[in-house]
């Protein structure tokens, strides 16, 4: 309660599971002061979501935390009893986790979740039903939320993701908190969703409140912190004010995360570090001049392409006239938001779905119109690597057993496992991942069996759905560069489907954009980001996070 | 009203079959001195099936005479000698070439409903049991020989037969011809079945289905048979007459006071209850058959008087009845209830001797043995199929044909029990796939015999049903039987029966197990219930709660 | 719709089983197996019964007088089958209805009571709800009878009419499904506890009761909820058992009696019955879904 | 597009739930069940080996006698071994349990792959046919395959197999369901497997593990059922030492001679928690597998 000392204050926070046998903090020790912005930067298992639950006493059930100091609000939060932990939470600090789908109780109202704060800190406004209404609506309204008297009655998945996530803003900051922890608050969400949240939370900031950011992505922390503080692994290996951390902090591995950000990164310049020793020479200008010869014709075209789903008024129309061609060695991004119609694309491409009007042609041969019959012997021209590499694998196959049954048919038995290895080898993992379960692997190295089974067929175009979405920064790097340096060497056509803007510019020979079903906007890569036509993607390109020193300007001619 | 009679002179004077275990409650705290109290409702919990009719003339089963015997009446009653004594017929008449009866009929007597009883009221019940729609079968086959029943006039009724018929009263005075109100009848068989109106202490009020009958109090009742215990209406206000299936629910409900009387008890409960002094028990033998296994000798391999007796001799009865009835009931070797005077045994012809079964086995021509240790003949196993039906035998009959299996493999019958709901039971018999089967049958006096053993009886109805279950085809018992029928002089027909049963037994037809009992459980605050010296069913025009 | 379509299958299925009962149907018209009827009288009966037609004619005359909520009459009993089942309805509606109730409040607080974190409790509560789902009904009546009526006496071992005669039978059907709905609710009880809106939620301050009370219990009740209609078949299933040795009237003993003298008009009624009752409830369990969970009412894309 | 369609209804009821916590090591409940299976395997197959006597030897005067050295489980109303007749049971109750576990699955299977493979009809006649199935309660099914078939052991058998092939057929159609939509199934038909061979080796293996898990919680179930249709006096034929037959006789005796009733009463119990138990270890290893 002292306006003196800083709202939040910890030192050598230790934090572990089962019995002390797993430490998933280790010393962190950071603090906030009233009205600052503090941002843990972090990519998965750096236990930056754990330290900033510590502070509410939730780090989860069979925890063990320990700290010299622990205190929110002046309280020691180690020793406060239950009902002392219940003032604080929603009380002095609020928490917006990510995806408010699930951090909303689906089966109750959203005036029920934002205003349960109000009743529980007996806060003006909370003591009755009716009162509670009219301070739920102003909530809703100063989150910005329109038409909140609706919004109140309606249940989360009633809402969109991004009114969702406001909702859930609202219901951390019912009880006027003075700290607001917000847990990767925008991930997940579109970038033109995102930006509005982000820009709230500067409001709010701006309004007063102290905020404990964490996210893995430095292009959404840039924005609001003041300081920032790297983890890993458990530790704090940096921190710094915002800018010495953008630069490249003081450690390498700031450095290498800063790195990773594809956005502006000239096509060929390898993200990860150290560069891949297949590289050899970055090349900046590769238009028309790959290592292998193009084929007269398009790899892969379609023509037309429109599939609605379902049928009446709950028809709706996810692709409508989309028309594109890839070469081989050449790739084209397909960029847009979540619903824009970029995956039925692919599935178009990958004949998974079939056209309501329009044609697929591969290699200049009909592919959509066929029966799947006569379309089997020619499935392994095309390869496919999906977003989620969860579900992506047979559970009861080996990596070995995956990759062997994706070679063709006619390969020798005994030359299949050794093949397999080749495979292997060919995105950078080593043989003794082949009798390992895919489940067992990270999701970088289980990405990369996905390409490697995609390539045993020995494809000749790759359709990629959000290939590294799912990654953390620096493991995507890596994914990106291994797919620049195959595309060099085999000569394969790609069809690159991002959200992000950036992986898209880096990765992308030309560009497609994508908006409710419709490509409103195609052309050379660099083209289109620094001279955009479109309304939409002017929209678009304005609400990407940069890094000062890489946006859309600075990464002119690399 | 007659003076209140002491318990054990009660015994001897209203001849209630067995109070013998009234009789040992000696320390009854409540004297017969102080007499009976009017007023009270009697609840009584059968084991036995609800009917799916009330009226004892539709049909025909223990069940439907269990019930009828507290508001129907026959014309004549039996006492515990198994005489013939008056009931809603004063006296009777027959002529000499026994094809006339006449019955005088007791006067002021009416039914329920009002309407008097009288020949034609007679004559209509003896129609209406001859009348296929009443689909009877009990009461038909009973009045099978009656040609026509005419009003002489008022109060005589006279029975015309077509051949002499000695069993003619002892049928009579079974529930399943009770005497019913003529203008009842008329009512059609839905209605009548709800609700039969009779002469008898009480009447019935409601029939709640799965449930229980409701009965109330005839307060004009003046019927009572010469063997009861009072004249007049009877002192209960009413009865409610329960059905609750499970045995040891029933009993459960006896102990916590919820019922007054169960029936179909238990051995081991009857055991326990000995030692109650808040529980009486009340036995009635029935009469008619003894329980028994009947041996099918109309196929193979039972064709073989050898294997029959093989089987016979191969079986520990008496283990295994003193086991599992526990001294409830005794053993039998007679085809006939020891209450019929006319019963025969021959305990030698039934003697456990696995040995000499094994040597007529050899006899027959079944020497060879099988890897599972049963006789086999030309490769073929000795095996026999005993389907029995879990509706009509209790758990310890079951129990007693597991023993007798056992037993019988010892020695190398392969008996296969089939345990089957009755429907499937009948279409067992019905399709002759039985070798043994037990099915009671229960029916007063001796003429019973002719109806489980005449030759006669192996031809079903159109239905299926037949009652020769051992198939028994033997002229010299056909004749024996026949003559029986037609003779009056009881001495003479006792020992025409007693030599048809000797025939049975020793042509190894059936192995008798034990007779069948009713066994009663009550509580000590009924009294003068008793058992009617017919078929045994109880009861309780004389009873009365403390 | 789809509640008629389920209506006229089981109609169906049921008009065909029942014609491949062993035994002439007309017999069985004829008081059943026993009875001495002559000749003339089973002919009589195949023809008022129509045996004597094409099964399709008899199917579609079935069809039609069931259309026409005709079930035609017990060959058992000689009253119309309908008589017969509003006779027996109630007293299995009540005993199931109060069963299913019990179920659910046993259900509850025995999942609560485990989800208070204990390991232990939570073993012992996770035992007993195996034993409780595998205690076949006549056993555990024959228990409650020898404890609570013979040695206690505080409840009457047969149907009474009052409400204490309905406690033992209630207990006996309420156990086995409690034990069933607790396994489900309790994995989905710690699935919601385990959730991020939880989390959200006690981050808001909520305590650990008002977590479950308000969040979590509903949660934890939706999959149950989705077993009622099933749970309800199987007590009426169990009814058949409870009501033979409870000593009370209804739907069950009148199909096992049905089923002994092979009286086809009431097995029959029987089993449309129980079908249109778990049509029914399976309507208003959808309902009650879609009351408590809103996501439903939309319907999943 | 990720489907989100959360369906509370989509639970059955004879879907192992998740044990109660995170548990991860073998615990000593099912070291106890493994123990007791092995226990059931050896009285199933070489019965003989633990209970040397003749299960249907009858001993009239030996009857009704308590627990004792020489019977441990006590005698029976007719004077046999109590312990030799609940292990030469196990056979029979097993046999019961698990033919009517597979006719159920197999009902199920063929339900299942009808619904997930026959097309949008296929769907729903299977859909409307579990429903019709759903609606015939367990015990009113088997009374009525019993009504067909007459009362017996294969009867029962197949009455309650049936019954529970409803609940089956819906975890079936759901896990074909995830299966066919997943990754790994498109991944399948991308490198242009045939839908047969895809059917094999990829979708039925996948979506047919968690049955392994249901089965053995089937068996126990299947056991309690057709001990209740004993219990009606429908079930199977004496002198079979089947438990729920030995228990449904029992139960007149329950007063005078509790361990008829306590013993084979306990083996079902017994034999119900460990399978309970060994499925839900099956299915946790399944899950951490998947």
């Amino acid at each position: 309660m002292t306006a003196a000392g800083p709202l939040l204050r910890i030192d050598g926070l230790d934090v572990s599971f089962d019995g002390g046998r797993t430490r998933v903090v280790r010393g962190v020790s950071l603090s906030v002061s009233e009205g600052e912005c503090v941002a843990i930067v972090g990519e998965s298992g750096s236990g930056k979501s754990v330290t900033a639950r510590s502070v509410l006493g939730l780090a989860g059930t069979g925890a063990t935390v320990t700290a010299d100091r622990l205190e929110l609000a002046g309280v020691d939060v180690l020793t406060a009893d239950e009902r002392a932990l219940r003032r604080l939470r929603g009380g002095e600090a609020g928490l917006v986790s990510q995806d408010a789908l699930v951090s909303l109780d689906p089966l109750r109202r959203i005036a029920a979740e934002v205003g349960d704060p109000l009743r529980l800190h007996r806060r003006a406004g909370g003591a009755t039903r009716s009162d509670r209404t009219i301070a739920v609506e102003e909530l809703l309204e100063r989150v910005g939320i329109p038409r909140p008297e609706l919004r109140a009655r309606q249940y989360p998945h009633e809402l969109s993701g991004g009114l969702r996530q406001r909702a859930l803003i609202a219901s951390a900051i019912a009880a006027s908190p003075r700290l607001l922890i917000a847990d990767e608050p925008t991930t997940a969400l579109d970038m033109t969703v995102q930006a509005g949240i982000l820009r709230l939370l500067g409001d709010l900031r701006d309004a007063g409140s102290s905020l404990l950011l964490i996210s893995h992505d430095l292009g959404v922390v840039s924005r609001l912190a003041d300081r920032v503080i790297v983890m890993r692994a458990g530790e704090v290996v940096d921190q710094g004010t915002a800018e010495t951390m953008l630069a490249g902090g003081r450690h390498p591995y700031t450095t290498a995360l800063v790195r990773a950000v594809p956005a502006g990164v000239p096509r060929g310049t390898p993200l990860s570090a150290p560069p891949s020793p297949a590289i050899a020479q970055p090349t900046s200008d590769r238009d028309g001049s790959t290592t292998v010869a193009t084929s007269p014709w398009p790899l892969i075209e379609a023509d037309g392409l429109a599939k609605t789903f379902g049928r009446g008024d709950d028809a709706t129309v996810a692709v409508r006239a989309a028309d594109l061609a890839v070469a081989a060695g050449e790739t084209l991004g397909i960029v847009g938001e979540s619903g824009s119609g970029k995956t039925t694309l692919a599935r178009l491409l990958l004949a998974l779905a079939t056209p309501d009007r329009g044609e697929v042609r591969l290699d200049g041969e009909p592919w959509s119109g066929v029966s799947e019959r006569r379309r089997r012997s020619r499935r392994r021209l095309v390869g496919s690597v999906a977003q989620d590499t969860s579900s992506a694998f047979d559970p009861r196959a080996s990596v070995a057993g995956v990759l062997i049954d994706a070679l063709p048919s006619e390969t020798v038995a005994s030359a299949r496992r050794s093949t397999a290895t080749r495979l292997l080898a060919d995105v950078a993992l080593g043989p003794e991942l082949l009798d390992r379960s895919p489940s067992t692997l990270s999701g970088g190295q289980r990405q990369r069996v996905a390409i490697a089974r995609a390539l045993a067929a020995g494809p000749r175009v790759l359709v990629l759905d959000e290939p590294v979405s799912a990654l953390d920064a620096t493991v995507a790097a890596g994914v990106l560069d291994l797919l620049d340096d195959l595309q060099r060497r085999r000569g394969l056509a790609y069809v690159f489907i991002s959200h992000d803007l950036g992986v898209v510019r880096h990765m992308s020979d030309r560009v497609a954009v994508m908006h409710e079903g419709e490509i409103v906007e195609t052309g050379p890569v660099e083209t289109v980001f620094r001279a955009p036509r479109h309304p939409y993607t002017r929209r678009l390109l304005a609400d990407v996070p940069r890094l000062p020193g890489q946006d859309g300007e600075a990464g002119q001619d690399g | 009203m007659r003076p209140q009679l002491s318990r054990s002179s009660a015994v001897l004077a209203t001849a209630v079959i067995s109070a013998l275990a009234l009789s040992a409650c000696s320390s009854d705290p409540e004297p017969a001195a102080t007499g009976p109290t009017e007023g009270g409702t009697l609840t009584y919990a059968s084991g036995d099936a609800e009917p799916t009719c009330l009226d004892p003339h539709v049909g025909g089963n223990y069940p439907q005479a269990l019930l009828a015997t507290q508001f129907l009446e026959s014309l004549v009653s039996r006492d515990a000698d198994g005489a013939i004594i008056p009931w809603l017929a004063d006296s009777w008449t027959v002529s000499d070439d026994g094809l006339t009866w006449e019955f005088a009929l007791a006067d002021g007597v009416t039914f329920t409903d009002g309407t008097p009883l009288d020949a034609d009221a007679v004559a209509a019940n003896i129609a209406h049991l001859q009348d296929p729609a009443t689909q009877s079968s009990t009461g038909y086959l009973a009045v099978e020989k009656v040609t026509s029943v005419e009003a002489v006039d008022d109060l005589t009724a006279r029975f015309t037969l077509s051949e002499p018929d000695s069993a003619l009263l002892e049928s009579l005075s079974q529930p399943w011809l009770a005497i019913e109100s003529p203008a009842g009848l008329e009512r059609g068989i839905e209605e009548n079945c709800e609700s039969p109106i009779g002469t008898g202490p009480f009447v019935v009020e409601s029939w709640t289905k799965q449930d229980r009958v409701t009965l109330v109090r005839n307060d004009d009742y003046t019927s009572a048979p010469a063997d009861a215990g009072h004249d007049g209406s009877a002192y209960l206000d009413g009865i409610e007459w329960r059905f609750i299936p499970d045995s040891a629910s029933r009993y459960a409900a006896l102990q916590s006071g919820e019922v007054d009387v169960i029936d179909n008890v238990q051995p081991d409960v009857l055991v326990q209850a000995e030692g109650s002094d808040s529980l009486v028990e009340l036995d009635a033998p029935r009469p008619g058959a003894t329980n028994r296994l009947e041996l099918n000798s109309g196929t193979a391999p039972f064709d073989d008087v050898n294997v029959r007796e093989a089987f016979i001799r191969s079986v520990n009865v008496d283990d295994a009845v003193s086991s599992l009835f526990q001294g409830t009931a005794e053993r039998s070797s007679s085809p006939l209830a020891s209450v019929e005077p006319a019963a025969y045994s021959d305990e030698s012809l039934f003697s456990f001797d696995p040995e000499a079964a094994g040597d007529l086995l050899d006899e027959a021509g079944w020497s060879e043995t099988d890897a599972d240790g049963f006789r086999t003949k030309d490769g073929e196993r000795l095996t026999l199929t005993f389907p029995v039906s879990t509706n009509q035998s209790i758990p310890a009959e079951i129990s007693l044909f597991e023993q007798l299996q056992a037993n019988a493999a010892e020695v190398g019958f392969d008996v296969q029990l089939e345990l089957l709901d009755l429907a499937s039971w009948y279409e067992a018999l019905g399709a002759n796939e039985y070798d043994l089967v037990s099915a009671p049958y229960t029916k007063v006096g001796p003429d019973v015999l002719r109806i489980l053993y005449h030759s006669d009886g192996i031809t079903p109805a159109p239905s299926g049903y037949f009652a020769n279950h051992a198939q028994v085809d033997d002229p010299a018992i056909d004749t024996l039987l026949d003559e029986a029928s037609a003779t009056v002089d009881d001495a003479e027909r006792t020992s025409l029966y007693e030599e048809a049963q000797a025939d049975v037994l020793e042509g190894f037809y059936i192995l008798p197990l034990y007779d069948q009992q009713n066994h009663f459980l009550l509580s000590t605050d009924v009294h003068d219930a008793r058992a009617l010296g017919t078929v045994s069913t109880p009861s309780f025009a004389d009873a009365w709660l403390s | 719709m789809r509640a008629f379509i389920v209506l006229w299958a089981s109609a169906t299925l049921v008009f065909f089983i029942t014609r491949l009962v062993p035994g002439d149907p007309a017999e069985a018209a004829l008081g059943g197996p026993g009875s001495q009827a002559s000749e003339e009288a089973v002919e009589a009966v195949r023809r008022q019964f129509g045996f004597d037609q094409p099964l399709v004619v008899q199917y579609g005359i079935a069809m039609l007088s069931l259309l026409r909520l005709d079930l035609g009459s017990s060959y058992a009993l000689r009253q119309p089958v309908a008589t017969i089942l509003l006779d027996a309805v109630p007293g299995t509606l009540v005993l199931a209805v109060l069963a299913l109730l019990v179920a659910w409040i046993l259900a509850i607080g025995l999942t609560l009571a485990q989800s208070q974190g204990s390991r232990i409790a939570a073993r012992i509560g996770d035992t007993l709800e195996i034993v409780a789902s595998a205690l076949p009904h006549f056993w555990l009546a024959t228990i409650l009878i020898a404890v609570f009526s013979t040695a206690l006496s505080w409840f009457p071992p047969v149907s009474t009419g009052t409400p204490t005669g309905l406690v033992l039978p209630v207990v006996t059907l309420a156990v086995p499904i409690a034990g069933f709905l607790a396994q489900v609710m309790r994995g989905s009880l710690q699935e919601a506890l385990d959730a991020p809106f939880a989390t959200s939620a006690l981050a808001r301050g909520e305590t650990r009761v008002g977590l479950r009370v308000r969040h979590a219990l509903r949660h934890a009740a939706l999959p149950a909820l989705g077993l009622s209609a099933w749970a309800f078949g199987y007590l009426i299933g169990g009814a058949v058992v409870v009501e033979t040795i409870f000593a009370r009237p209804g739907l069950g003993r009148t199909l096992l009696s049905a089923i002994t003298v092979r009286d086809i008009p009431v097995v029959t009624g029987v089993v449309l019955v129980s079908a249109l009752v778990y049509v029914i409830l399976t309507l208003v369990t959808d309902a009650v879904t879609r009351l408590v969970d809103p996501r439903t009412a939309v319907g999943g894309r | 597009m990720t489907m989100t369609a959360v369906d509370g209804r989509s639970v059955d009821p004879l879907r192992p739930p998740a044990p109660p916590t995170g548990r991860r090591r073998v615990g000593p409940g099912v070291v106890l069940s493994v123990g007791f299976a092995a226990f059931l395997a050896l009285a199933c197959f070489a019965p003989g080996l633990i209970a040397p006597q003749d299960p249907a030897a009858v001993a009239p005067l030996d009857a009704f006698s308590p627990p004792s050295f020489s019977h441990w489980f006590g005698t029976d109303e007719s004077g046999r071994d109590v312990y030799t007749r609940v292990v030469h049971g196990a056979g029979s109750s097993l046999v019961i349990g698990f033919a009517a576990t597979a006719i159920g699955l197999v009902t199920a299977l063929l339900l299942g792959v009808l619904a997930v493979f026959g097309g949008r009809i296929g769907d729903a006649i299977v859909g409307r046919a579990v429903e019709v199935l759903f609606a015939f309660p367990a015990l009113l099914s088997a009374l009525l395959v019993i009504l067909v078939l007459g009362p017996g052991p294969v009867a029962a058998t197949i009455a309650v197999g049936l019954s529970t092939a409803p609940g089956y057929a819906r975890i079936i159609r759901t896990s074909l369901l995830t299966v066919r939509s997943s990754g790994y199934v498109e991944a399948a038909r991308l490198l242009g497997h045939g839908p047969a061979r895809i059917l094999v080796r990829t979708i039925l293996p996948n979506a047919l593990s968690p049955l392994l898990a249901l089965a053995t919680l089937g068996v126990g179930q299947a056991v309690v059922w057709a001990s209740s249709l004993s219990f009606l006096g429908l079930g199977a034929q004496p002198p079979a030492p089947e438990w729920g037959a030995m228990l449904a006789s029992a139960r007149v005796y329950l007063t005078t001679a509790w361990w008829l009733t306590v013993f084979p009463g306990l083996m079902i119990v017994a034999t119900t928690l460990s399978a309970t138990a060994i499925g839900r270890a099956l299915d946790a290893r399944g899950r951490r597998a998947r």
